[in-house]
């Protein structure tokens, strides 16, 4: 296990995954971590699976490897449980963070999980209702602060959130991604 | 004359003790750069026998401030000082009005400096850039360009037994650079000092990105007596494989029309690098060379009758 | 001038390669290139300045006058043979020289 | 105050450009330093800089644009990697030799072909007799940090070059990670104006640039840059001490690692660092003398200080992120250079790593040190020069 706090997502391209990620670190940031955020590049576009990494820490950190051994797996589109990778590395104490409509149980099944701590939500729902269209980052994070909360609340996440996205996003759809954020956190379930 | 009169008041742009080929008529045009305006100019080239000979270290023939790269840059170069100049006014670090000019020959602008040029045009810099065509890459010695006639003999496309010169037409830059919608183009020859000037001065103080292409023979290259650039170029005139016609946003206007149309022959015959041509072994491709200037001075007229 | 144009050691050289003297080429003498020269008749010339306009050195020096009528011009003075490369040029572009009555410029060869 | 952000490499060196809020950008867009430009273009469009930008349509352009408006009086930055450096190579020296300090981030990225988009150093190395400055960093502090200090150094009268400052492609460029980005008055304070020198533009006083230099000439003019190469290293000191001064970050011409009393030294160039410091910290708790030597600085190339400060150590392992086909690696031929004349001559060799973005994980980098430690056992070097983690050996 490494010293920092290591998460790994898997999505798809044109989803937002590489966003999310970057997003999560930038909120991270903002509570006072060190924090790095970096996807695996390659010439995939829109639709093929992608990862990309989170790496938090309560000091400077050196390292650009990839993450190896995930504290945390973020699984942003449930149509890639059952490919390759998505178990690669992880211990009995690996967090699963899944966006599925399906049961805890169904998930843990279709993933293969032992006795790992697993969180559904369905982002793809709540993201559906707010935005018409499918971008699951905001609700994922979410999810993650439900799951991981003493890497940053919720009230952290929603403050850190609303910086975050006043940068990249126009005023409505900054309290839109929020209150995704909450619906995120709020219908997680777990077992 | 009452224009060399007024042209004559003025400081030339160019010194003398500059190292071009006696009887070269480029210093023709770079002469006047400063006699046709006011404003103030910056002048850039293109690698190339204008750019070699007049700044040999640690003599400069220019007494305009002048700079030079590389071969293929002096449109991108000379945005980069127009915008500079740009930046300068609008913080109000200067309040000259500074004109900048590009000059390359055919190498550097018809071939290897084109996408510069193109691009440079299409970000419409207040810039005119001149093309001096003496029709090959004679500062290394005369080698084929793409603006080298139909027919030419260079060191590239040597006549031999079963070839005879060049094998491909010239390529029309003027009608390319006509396509970027710019604000003024025009072609222009060194044996006409008022139309000549008259277009540089236009093209300088135009707002906007112009083009100027002059025809400016060459003696090793064409070939010739170093007397007879003007003639030569004149007869480019005469016999329309030179016409002199400006474009001012898209209007065409041929500024000379000959009473009577002379043969090409009239003008390649009088030149060392088509001599071959005689030999009634090579008549189809005169033949060839007359159809394309017939086409291309039709095209004009056309053009010109088009827009008025 | 002789010290002016020295070879110069690096260290006195400015950055860059520039020049900082525009249109110091006049320093430098061409008029050695010559083989022919022009020689300039000022009694037929009609002070047209076609020569002056085509010549590529530059060498045809100017001097203010009067047209026949009166008027300010700018007259041919002397051809600077420090420039001169004796390309004929002028010669044989002289209007007045075209006609052929009367030769303005003439061109000889250089004495050996 | 600074202020403390989450941002990525070609993130951080848009705001550099920003703070520098340079005359001119002249730039196109080549993976992985495009960032840079679309970001720095957002802050032309919304008027946070004064800056006009030239969008170009090739780098070759680019690098004649900048030329131009730099001759011109300006101070002129842009950013390119892989390729478009290579298609520049012809205006990066006359950029240099004309001593014109033009300003420019390389993301440095494995040069065609195969085409390749990750990390590797081929590109500025392939540039490294061009007559700039080169600086490399760790991660985007490093970056920034160096991009504030180099219009001083450029612009410097006693130095007059062009800049360049490296980073790695995707793994910096791309990644977010935790920096400090100054305050805005304080970096243009610590640079300062820019002054011109022999302008284009000062018709008053027409000047020529770019002349033909014949036999007579052209040794002195080099022999006056190289002049300059020589004393931008004291002037690159003097900037870094200063900027520690004032910005609490301090900087040498090189950075040593656990070095003072180390046996194995590993010397390597950028991101690699972070993790060989990383490794070096866990094979310190286990008693292992190991040490790192990061390159900031490779053009000029501090021979003597480097000299010194690898003085008393067994071994050295020069890890080179960019091949000279042919010949050593070009880190590794400096490095044996600077070696030459110390009296006790440590252990020497070359590792090529990493080419075309090839992970080098902490395993890795335990294994160069493994190998290290047979070597000093053995007391000889069984391999001068060899890849890493690459199939068949």
């Amino acid at each position: 296990m490494s010293k920092y706090f290591e998460i790994r997502w898997h999505g798809r391209g044109g989803q937002g995954t590489v966003t999310g990620a970057k997003s999560l670190a930038e909120a991270v940031q903002g509570t006072g971590k060190h924090v790095s955020a970096f996807p695996d590049y390659g010439p995939e576009r829109r639709g093929a699976p992608l990862r990309a990494f989170d790496r938090f820490s309560d000091e400077k950190i050196r390292i650009h490897t990839p993450v190896l051994e995930p504290d945390v797996v973020m699984i942003v589109d449930p149509t890639l449980i059952g490919t390759k990778g998505l178990l690669n590395g992880v211990s009995d104490k690996t967090i699963f963070v899944v966006n599925t409509e399906k049961s805890p149980a169904e998930t843990r099944k279709a993933l293969g999980l032992d006795g790992q701590t697993l969180y559904t939500v369905p982002a793809n729902s709540i993201s559906h209702r707010l935005f018409k269209r499918e971008i699951p980052n905001s609700a994922m994070m979410g999810a993650f602060a439900r799951a991981c909360p003493d890497v940053i609340s919720l009230e952290a996440l929603l403050e850190e959130a609303k910086h975050i996205f006043s940068h990249m996003l126009a005023p409505h759809l900054v309290d839109k991604n929020v209150e995704a954020i909450q619906c995120g956190y709020d219908e997680v379930e777990t077992v | 004359m009452p224009k060399l009169q007024e042209m004559a008041k003025k400081e030339a742009a160019f010194s003398s003790g500059h190292r071009l080929c006696a009887g070269c008529p480029v210093p023709i045009f770079t002469k006047m750069l400063t006699r046709v305006t006011d404003y103030d100019i910056v002048v850039g080239s293109a690698t190339g026998c204008l750019e070699v000979a007049s700044s040999i270290f640690p003599y400069s023939a220019w007494k305009v401030p002048w700079i030079h790269t590389a071969f293929e840059n002096a449109a991108a170069m000379m945005s980069g000082v127009e915008t500079l100049h740009k930046v300068h006014r609008r913080k109000n670090k200067t309040d000259k009005k500074i004109k900048c000019v590009a000059i390359g020959g055919d190498g550097g602008t018809y071939d290897i400096g084109i996408q510069s040029l193109s691009a440079a045009m299409e970000r419409g810099h207040d810039l005119l850039y001149i093309c001096y065509d003496n029709g090959a890459y004679m500062n290394t010695g005369i080698q084929r360009s793409g603006a080298t006639p139909l027919g030419a003999a260079t060191t590239t496309t040597p006549v031999g037994t079963v070839v005879a010169g060049k094998q491909q037409q010239r390529k029309d830059l003027t009608r390319i650079m006509i396509a970027h919608h710019i604000p003024y183009v025009a072609q222009a020859s060194i044996h006409n000092p008022v139309d000549l000037s008259n277009k540089i001065k236009k093209g300088i103080e135009i707002d906007g990105p112009a083009f100027l292409n002059i025809l400016s023979p060459c003696i090793p290259g064409w070939r010739i007596a170093p007397d007879m650039a003007v003639e030569l170029a004149g007869l480019g005139a005469e016999t329309c494989f030179w016409p002199l016609y400006e474009v001012e946003d898209q209007n065409f206007k041929v500024n000379y029309e000959p009473k009577k149309k002379l043969p090409v022959t009239d003008w390649l015959f009088t030149q060392g690098r088509f001599r071959h041509l005689r030999d009634a072994k090579w008549s189809h491709l005169v033949q060839d060379f007359q159809t394309r200037v017939d086409q291309q001075w039709d095209w004009l007229l056309g053009r010109q009758a088009a827009t008025k | 001038m002789k010290d002016k144009y020295r070879l110069k050691k690096w260290q006195e050289l400015p950055p860059g390669g520039v020049i900082t003297e525009g249109g110091n080429a006049a320093d430098y003498e061409t008029g050695t290139w010559r083989t022919w020269r022009p020689v300039w008749e000022e009694k037929n010339c009609i002070h047209c300045l076609t020569c002056w306009v085509f010549c590529p050195e530059g060498a045809f020096l100017l001097r203010d006058g009067k047209t026949p009528s009166g008027k300010d011009r700018k007259e041919i003075r002397k051809i600077d043979y420090f420039y001169c490369k004796g390309c004929g040029l002028c010669v044989r572009e002289c209007p007045v020289n075209k006609k052929g009555a009367k030769e303005v410029i003439q061109f000889v060869r250089e004495e050996t | 105050m600074p202020k403390t952000i989450a941002i990525t490499g070609n993130g951080a060196m848009a705001e550099a450009m920003r703070q520098i809020n340079p005359d001119v950008v002249a730039a196109f867009p080549i993976t992985p330093s495009t960032q840079i430009i679309e970001d720095f273009a957002k802050f032309v469009a919304d008027g946070k800089v004064d800056t006009e930008l030239i969008t170009v349509e090739s780098e070759h352009s680019a690098m004649s644009a900048c030329i131009g408006a730099s001759v011109a009086g300006g101070r002129v930055m842009t950013a390119t990697s892989s390729n478009g450096l290579a298609l520049m190579w012809e205006m990066l020296y006359i950029a240099a030799s004309m001593r014109q300090p033009v300003l420019m981030t390389v993301v440095n990225r494995a040069i065609s072909a195969p085409i390749n988009i990750h990390c590797d150093h081929g590109d500025s190395m392939g540039a490294r007799d061009a007559g700039w400055i080169q600086f490399y960093a760790e991660n985007n502090q490093e970056a920034y940090d160096n991009m504030i200090m180099a219009p001083v150094i450029g612009e410097n009268m006693e130095v007059r070059l062009p800049v360049m400052v490296c980073m790695d492609g995707f793994i910096i460029s791309h990644s977010i990670e935790t920096m400090e980005i100054e305050e805005d008055q304080k970096v243009r304070d610590f640079i300062g104006e820019h002054t011109a020198l022999n302008s284009l533009l000062d018709t008053d006083n027409p000047v020529t640039w770019g002349a033909l230099d014949l036999h007579d000439y052209y040794i002195e003019h080099r022999r006056g840059q190289q002049e300059a190469m020589y004393r931008a290293k004291s002037v690159i000191e003097d900037v870094s001490m200063r900027f520690g001064e004032e910005f609490g970050r301090k900087y040498d011409l090189f950075e040593s690692y656990c070095l003072d009393d180390a046996d194995r030294v590993v010397v390597a160039i950028n991101s690699v660092a972070g993790e060989i410091k990383e490794v070096i910290d866990e094979l310190r708790e286990q008693g292992e003398k190991v040490g790192l030597l990061k390159i900031r600085l490779f053009r000029p190339f501090p021979y003597a200080e480097i000299a010194q400060a690898l003085k008393g150590c067994k071994i050295v392992t020069v890890m080179d992120r960019s091949t000279s086909m042919g010949a050593y690696g070009p880190l590794f031929s400096e490095i044996s250079n600077a070696l030459y004349d110390a009296e006790a001559k440590p252990l020497l060799y070359n590792r090529t790593y990493g080419l075309g973005g090839r992970v080098m994980l902490l395993d890795d980098i335990k294994d160069v040190f493994k190998e290290s430690e047979e070597y000093l056992n053995n007391g000889k070097v069984e391999k001068m020069f060899d890849f890493l983690n690459v199939r068949g050996g």
